[in-house]
C-alpha cells in the first residue's frame, strides 16, 4: 500500500513477474508445464522466462498433468522448487491423485523428512467466455485436502505477493488465478514491487458498517461494485478478501461480521458442497450471538460451467448481492 | 464362447516352460510413412473414392476458412482449424459405416461435418451457446471432446459394448500427438488391447502440441511405435495423402470388424495455421516450415493424382469449388442469425429430473429474469428486443479462448 | 422396516445381492472393477457374480481407474448400466478428471441426449486399520461435483436399496460404501430384500427432542450409540441419517432442527471443507430463528488420514460428540 | 550445453526430406529372458558378487518369513511378501551406488532392507505406528508408494534434478506389473525419455495384480516391449536369476550414468505367496502353477551355481543362514516390543508450521487425552500403564488390510 505507483501493471504481469523475480534470487526454483517456454504460457504470464533463464529452469513438458506434478515431486525431494503450471482449472484433475496423495500428504507421511516446497499454479474461474472445460471454479477440491495451502488474489499487488509468498513457502501451495482479471490493471509499481505477503491473513478492502460481504478472487472487484452500488439503498457493506483460502482467517472475519452483525459469501463456485458452507459455518460457530440474520451465500448455481453465451446468468452479479443483502432480516434491527 | 475367453491364454511358467514372446514384428510399423498419391498404389485405388475425397477435402478447407472468418467477426468464441489436416479429417470420416461411430477431439468439428452433421450444430460448442450442439446417436458422433485423450476410452468401451451385443460397430478415435502424452492415451490402449476391442486410434501428429514440438512430446522412433507396447498392429501413414489415410483406415477398421482388435495409427502430417485463432504461433516456429509443408499440401497432391489420371478436368474442379462455396455461403448466412438460448436450459439437463434445489435456483433465476423484462418495458427504446438472447461475451488479452 | 427377519446378514452380503439381482434382471448391467471377478472384489462384495453371470458381464479389469471409469463411460453412451468398483477411496483419485469432465456432466453437455447410467462404487471411510491412503473420506470431493448423486448407506437394508436405486438411476451415482460396516449385520431377509429406496430421502433413525444429531454413513452407529450415552447427561438425542448427501433432504433436516432447536453435524471426513460447513450452512440458512446454538460440528482432524494405531484418536467418538452437544448452550433454554 | 538441448533435434519436415525413424531393433527386448545362471555367462560373474547375493537372499527369504509370522502374532497390520521374489528385491538393491535413489512399491519393504534400511523402520508403514518410518534422505529410499506407478514419475523428477545439478546419481524405480497399467507408468517413461533422465524401471512380473493374471493386464508380447514406445531400450531378464537381475540393471545403469537416459527392465518372476496376508490366492490360481514355480527358486538356483563352481560349501551356507537367522531374531525381538507413540504427531507435520486451527484441534485431543489419563488415574489398576500407547486396531472380516 506504500509503493510509488508508477504506471499500471496487469495482473498476469504481475505474476510474471512474481516468477521472474523468484527465479533470479534463487536458482532451485523451476517453472514447468505446458506452453510455458517460448510461448509464454497461454495467459503469457511465463512471457520472456524461458528467454531469460533458459530451457533446464523455464520447461516446456510433455503433455500431461500427472507427469509433470509428479515429476515436480520428485524435483522437490532432491531439493528443487518446482513452480508448476496447469493450464485451466479442468486440466489439473488428471493430476489429482499426485496432488492428493502425495503433494498434500509427502511431509506427514514422512515425519517432516520430506517437506515438498511445490507451487501449482491453476488459472481458474469463468467470465472470459470460455468453452466448456476451461471456467471451473475447482477451489472446494483443494479447501478439502489438508496439507495443501490454497491461495488466490484479487489485486495486482497480490497476484505478486502471494506468488512469491508460495513460491518461498516449505509447503505446497495451490495459486489459483482468476482469469479473468489476468487483464485487470493497477497503480503498482513493477519496480519496487509489493512485499512478499505472508499467507493466511485476510484484508478487509471496503470498511462499512452494516453488513459483511465475505468473498475472494475473481468476486472481490463484483463485491465492491455491489457495495458501491449499495449505498444508494442505504447500506454501507464491509468487503472482507480472504485472499488464502487455506489457512483461513478466521480473526478477521470474525472481527468483521461481529461489528456489522450481518454477512454474505460470495463465490463463482457452485454452493452446494463449495467453500461458502465451509465460511459460513465457521463464522456462525463464532459470531451466533453477534448475528442478526443467518450467513447467506451468493454462489454460482450448483450446475456444470454454462457455455458462454449463457455465463452470466450463472455469476453472482451486483444484482444477486444486494438481493441478498436484502434478505438478512433489517426488519429485526434494532 | 464369451468375447472375455477369446484372449491369448497367457499362463505364468517358469523356464524351461517359457515360450518365445509373441513376434513383435507384425506389429511395428514401417520405417516411412505409407503413401499412396504419386506412387503405384494409386494405380489400385477406386476413381470414385478419389473424387469424393477430393469434393470433400475442398469443402473442408473451405470450411475451415469460413470458420475462421466467422471467429474474426465475432460469431465464433473460438476455432480450432484444421487447415492442412484435412486429408486426416475427411478420410476419418468416409472411412466409416453409418452404424460405426467416430469419437473426434475439439480440432475435428470438420471430420464430424464431413460424416453428415450440420456444420451449425458441430460450431455450436465454438459459438458458445451450449456444449454438444447435436444428439451424438444421430450420426453416430461422440461429443467434440476437449480434454485431451479423455474421449478415447469411451471409444474402447462403446466399442467393446457394441462387441458384447454382437453389434458389427467400430469405433474411430481421433487424437493429437500431444494427447499421446496423457495417462488416459495408454490406459485406453491397453483396456483396447486386452479386450480386442474393435477401436481404431488415428493420431494426427501435426508437429505441435500448441506450442511444444514433437521432440519434447516424445523422444520415440514414432507415436506408431507406441503399439507394440500393448500388443495391437502401429501404422505410419502420410496425413497429407487422403488415399493413403483411408487406405490404412480401412484396413485397420477391416481388421477390428473381422475381431482382430484394435490398431494404432499415425498419420504424419501439420497444422498450416496457429493453434486456434487466439494463437500466436510465430512465437514458437519459423514461417520457412510452415512454407516447407505447403508443397506437400492435401488438396494439391490430391488434384494433380487425379488431373494427371485424367479423372478430373477443369469443369469438375470447379463443380466442386462451387459446391464448397455453397456449403461455405449457408453456413455463414445461417451462423450469423444470433441462437435463441433459453437460461433456463441451465437448469433442465443436470440430471434427468431436476432436484429441489435445482428448482429453487430456476426459480431465482426465472424471478431475476423476469425483474429484468419488466426493467426493459419500462425503458421504451428496448421493447423490440428479443428475451433472453445474449451474444457472445466481451473478451480481452491473448488466448481467453485458448483450448 | 417391514421385512421379516430371517436371519442377520452382513453390509457386504446385501451389496453383493443387490449387483446379483441387478444383473439378473436387466441384462444392461455390467459389473467391472479390480478383483471383481474370481476373488470377488477384496472386500468380497462381489463373490460369486463372475462364475453366475460369466466374464463379460462381471469383469476383470486391467489395474487403471481412469481406464475403468472412461470405457464405462463408453459403455453407457450404448445402452450398458456399468457398476464400476474403485478398489479404496485413494484409488478412486486417478479417474477424477473422467468423474468430474464426463460422468458428471456428460448429460448436460448434450442437452439430455447422452445420460451415464454409472454407478460408481467407492469403499471409503476409515476405522478398520488400514494403512495410509486407505481410509480417506473423500466425499467432500464428489459433493461439491454437481450433476453427481452420492449416497452412503448406514444399515444392511439400505446398503441393498440404495446400491439398487443407484442402478436404476439414469444419472450416474457414487455409491460411498463405509468400509468398517461393511461386517455390520442387521436382521434383513436376503430373500425378501428391502424395496429400493428413492435416491435423496434422509430418515430419523432415533426420536429425540433435546438435539438433533445429523450424520450419515459410519457415524450412524457412533451416534446412536452416543444418543443412548447422553441420555445419562439427560439429553434426549435425535439422529438423523442423511443417507444420500446429493440431493440433500432438506426437508427431513430442517423439519427436526426446527423441533429440537439444537444441532451437531457429525462425521469422519475432516471438518475445513468437509461436507459438514455446507450442512450447518443450510441448517442456519432454514432454521436459523428455531437456533438456541450455532449448530455444531465434530469431524475428523484437519490431517492426513493417520496410521491404525492413531486412528482412534482421528475417529469422531462418542465422547467428542457429547462434548459438543454439551457446548450447545443449554444456559439459554428457555 | 543445457540438459534440455541435448534432446534429438526433430523437426517436422515434409516428405521428401523425411528420415527414416530411428531404428527400433536396438530398443526390443530379446524374444526370452535373460539368464545368467547355469548359462556359459556365469563364469564371467564376479564370485564374490554371487556370494553377496546368495547371503541377502537367504536373509530377505528369512526376513520375508519372519515379517509374515508377525503378521500372524498381530504385529504387523498387514504384510505383502516378496517371497519368490527375492532375486529382484536383492539385486535391486545392491546394484545401487550408495549416492543413487530407489524408489520402492508397497511390496518392497525387503529391497529397502537389503540397501541398508533398519528392518523395524522399514516396516512402520505396515504396523501402523507411522506412515513412513525412515528418513527418505538416509539411505536414499523413497517411502513405500502404495498409490500403483505413483511413484514412478518421483524417481523421474528427482533423477532429472539430480541431472540438473551435475550430480552423478541414478534413480531406480520398482513397479509391478499390474502397476503398469496405470497412467502414471505411461507419463512416467515418456518424461523419462523426453528428458533423458538417469532413470532405470524395473518391472517385477510376477504375473498377478493381487488376483487379476497378465494375460487381462496386457496383451503385448512382454512388458518391456513397451519400452520401444518411448524411444528407451527394453530388457527382459529371468527375475529369479539374481546374477543375471544384476547385470540387466547394472548395464543399464550405467548406460543411465553416462547420459543415455533410461531403460525399461521387466523381470519374469513369480508371487508364490498369496497377495498378502489377508488374501486368499486359492480363489484365483491353482496348486499346481505355484509348485511349478518352486522348481525355479531364485535361492536354489544361486546355490546351485556357487556349489557346482565350489564357490560356496556346506558351511558357508550354515554361516549365511545364521547370519539371517540373528537378522530374524533381532527383528523379532524388536518387533515385539511395542512402539511407543504420541498422539500429538498427528498435528506436527501436516504444514511446516501448524495452523491455529491445527492448534485448536491439537489442543482438544490433548484436553481429552488428559481427561482419559485422570480418568485413568481414578481406577488403580491402570496406574503404571503407559501413556497414549495403542495396540494395533481389531479387525475383522476378509482383506480390511488388502492394499
Ligand atoms: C487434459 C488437457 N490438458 C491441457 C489442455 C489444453 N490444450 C488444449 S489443446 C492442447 C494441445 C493439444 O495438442 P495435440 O494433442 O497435438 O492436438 P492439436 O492441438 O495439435 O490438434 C492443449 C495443451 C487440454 N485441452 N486438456
Ligand atoms: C492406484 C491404485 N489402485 C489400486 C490399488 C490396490 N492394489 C494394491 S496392490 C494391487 C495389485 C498390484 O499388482 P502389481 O502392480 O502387479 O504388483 P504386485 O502386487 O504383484 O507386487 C492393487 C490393485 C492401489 N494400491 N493403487
Ligand atoms: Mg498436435
Ligand atoms: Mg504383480
Amino acid at each position: 500500500m506504500t509503493t510509488v505507483a508508477v504506471k499500471p501493471a496487469t495482473m498476469a504481469q504481475a505474476l510474471g513477474r512474481a516468477l521472474r523475480d523468484a527465479l533470479a534470487e534463487d536458482p532451485t526454483v523451476h517453472v514447468m508445464g505446458e506452453d510455458v517456454g517460448a510461448l509464454g504460457g497461454v495467459f503469457r504470464v511465463t512471457d520472456g522466462l524461458a528467454k531469460e533463464f533458459g530451457e533446464d529452469r523455464v520447461t516446456d513438458t510433455a503433455l500431461a498433468e500427472a507427469g509433470i506434478l509428479g515429476t515436480a515431486v520428485g524435483m522437490a525431494m532432491y531439493g528443487l522448487r518446482p513452480v508448476v503450471e496447469m493450464q485451466f482449472d479442468a486440466f489439473a484433475y488428471p493430476a489429482f491423485e499426485q496432488l492428493i496423495s502425495h503433494v498434500a500428504k509427502m511431509r506427514n507421511r514422512t515425519r517432516g523428512a520430506t517437506p515438498l516446497p511445490i507451487t501449482v499454479r491453476v488459472p481458474y474461474g469463468g467470465g472470459i467466455g470460455g468453452v466448456e472445460h476451461h471456467s471451473d471454479s475447482s477451489e472446494a477440491y483443494y479447501m478439502a485436502t489438508p496439507g495443501l495451502h490454497v491461495v488466490t488474489p484479487a489485486t495486482v499487488a497480490d497476484a505478486y505477493g502471494l506468488l512469491r509468498a508460495a513460491i518461498a513457502s516449505d509447503d505446497p501451495v495451490v495459486v489459483l488465478e482468476p482469469k479473468r482479471l489476468y487483464w485487470s490493471k493497477d497503480s503498482w509499481n513493477p519496480d519496487e514491487p509489493q512485499a512478499v505477503e505472508p499467507i493466511g491473513r485476510a484484508v478487509v478492502r471496503r470498511r462499512g458498517r452494516s453488513a459483511t460481504l465475505i468473498t475472494y478472487g475473481p468476486s472481490v472487484p463484483v463485491c465492491l461494485e455491489a457495495a458501491e452500488a449499495a449505498r444508494a439503498e442505504g447500506w454501507d457493506l464491509e468487503v472482507v478478501d480472504l485472499r488464502s483460502l487455506v489457512p483461513f482467517d478466521d480473526e478477521t472475519v470474525a472481527a468483521s461480521v461481529r461489528r456489522t452483525g450481518r454477512a454474505v459469501v460470495v463465490h463463482e463456485s457452485g454452493g452446494f458442497g463449495g467453500p461458502g458452507g465451509e465460511i459460513a459455518a465457521r463464522v456462525t460457530e463464532r459470531c451466533f450471538h453477534h448475528l442478526e440474520a443467518p450467513v447467506l451465500r451468493v454462489a454460482g448455481f450448483d450446475i456444470p460451467y454454462p457455455p458462454p453465451m449463457l455465463e452470466r446468468h450463472h455469476l453472482p452479479g451486483v444484482d444477486r448481492i444486494l438481493d441478498a443483502v436484502a434478505r438478512l432480516q433489517w426488519e429485526a434491527q434494532s | 464362447m464369451t468375447v472375455m475367453e477369446q484372449r491369448g491364454a497367457y499362463r505364468p511358467t517358469p523356464p524351461p516352460a517359457w515360450q518365445p514372446r509373441t513376434d513383435p514384428a507384425p506389429l511395428l510399423p514401417d520405417a516411412l510413412p505409407h503413401r499412396v498419391l504419386g506412387t503405384a498404389a494409386a494405380d489400385r485405388a477406386d476413381p470414385d473414392l478419389l473424387r469424393r475425397l477430393y469434393a470433400e477435402l475442398v469443402r473442408g478447407r473451405r470450411y475451415n476458412a469460413q470458420a475462421t472468418a466467422l471467429t474474426k467477426q465475432g460469431r465464433l468464441a473460438v476455432y480450432p482449424s484444421s487447415t492442412g489436416q484435412e486429408a486426416c479429417e475427411v478420410a476419418a470420416a468416409l472411412v466409416l459405416e453409418e452404424r460405426d461411430w467416430l469419437f473426434p477431439s475439439y480440432r475435428d468439428t470438420l471430420s464430424a461435418v464431413a460424416r453428415g452433421l450440420d456444420p451449425v450444430q458441430a460450431l455450436t460448442l465454438l459459438r458458445g451457446d451450449w456444449h454438444t450442439g447435436y444428439d451424438p446417436n444421430e450420426h453416430r458422433v461422440a461429443p467434440l471432446c476437449t480434454p485431451l485423450a479423455t474421449q478415447l476410452p469411451h471409444a474402447v468401451g462403446l466399442a467393446h459394448a457394441a462387441r458384447l451385443k454382437g453389434d458389427d460397430v467400430v469405433a474411430l478415435a481421433l487424437v493429437g500427438d500431444g494427447g499421446t502424452s496423457e495417462g488416459d492415451f495408454h490406459e485406453a490402449l491397453n483396456f483396447a488391447a486386452v479386450w480386442r476391442a474393435p477401436v481404431v486410434f488415428l493420431v494426427q501428429n501435426n508437429g505441435f502440441a500448441i506450442s511444444v514440438p514433437l521432440a519434447k512430446q516424445t523422444a520415440a522412433p514414432s507415436l506408431a511405435h507406441k503399439a507394440v507396447g500393448y500388443g495391437m498392429p502401429g501404422r505410419l501413414v502420410d496425413g497429407n495423402d487422403a488415399a493413403a489415410v483411408h487406405e490404412v483406415l480401412g484396413e485397420a477398421i477391416a481388421h477390428a470388424r473381422a475381431g482382430g482388435g484394435p490398431t494404432l495409427v499415425e498419420a504424419v502430417t501439420y497444422r498450416m495455421e496457429a493453434h486456434t485463432n487466439a494463437d500466436d504461433d510465430k512465437r514458437y516456429r519459423a514461417d520457412a516450415e510452415v512454407e516447407a509443408w505447403r508443397a506437400h499440401d492435401p488438396i494439391a497432391l490430391l488434384e494433380r493424382e487425379l488431373t494427371e489420371r485424367g479423372l478430373l478436368d477443369e469443369d469438375g474442379i470447379r463443380a466442386v469449388r462451387e459446391d464448397a462455396e455453397a456449403m461455405a455461403a449457408d453456413l455463414r448466412e445461417r451462423m450469423n442469425q444470433d441462437p435463441v438460448l433459453d437460461p433456463m436450459d441451465l437448469f433442465a439437463h443436470v440430471y434427468a429430473r431436476p432436484t429441489t434445489q435445482l428448482q429453487e435456483q430456476e426459480a431465482q433465476l426465472r424471478a431475476e429474469l423476469d425483474a429484468e423484462i419488466r426493467h426493459h418495458e419500462d425503458e421504451p427504446d428496448h421493447r423490440d428486443e428479443p428475451d433472453h438472447r445474449d451474444g457472445p461475451d466481451h473478451r480481452d488479452g491473448p488466448e481467453v479462448n485458448a483450448r
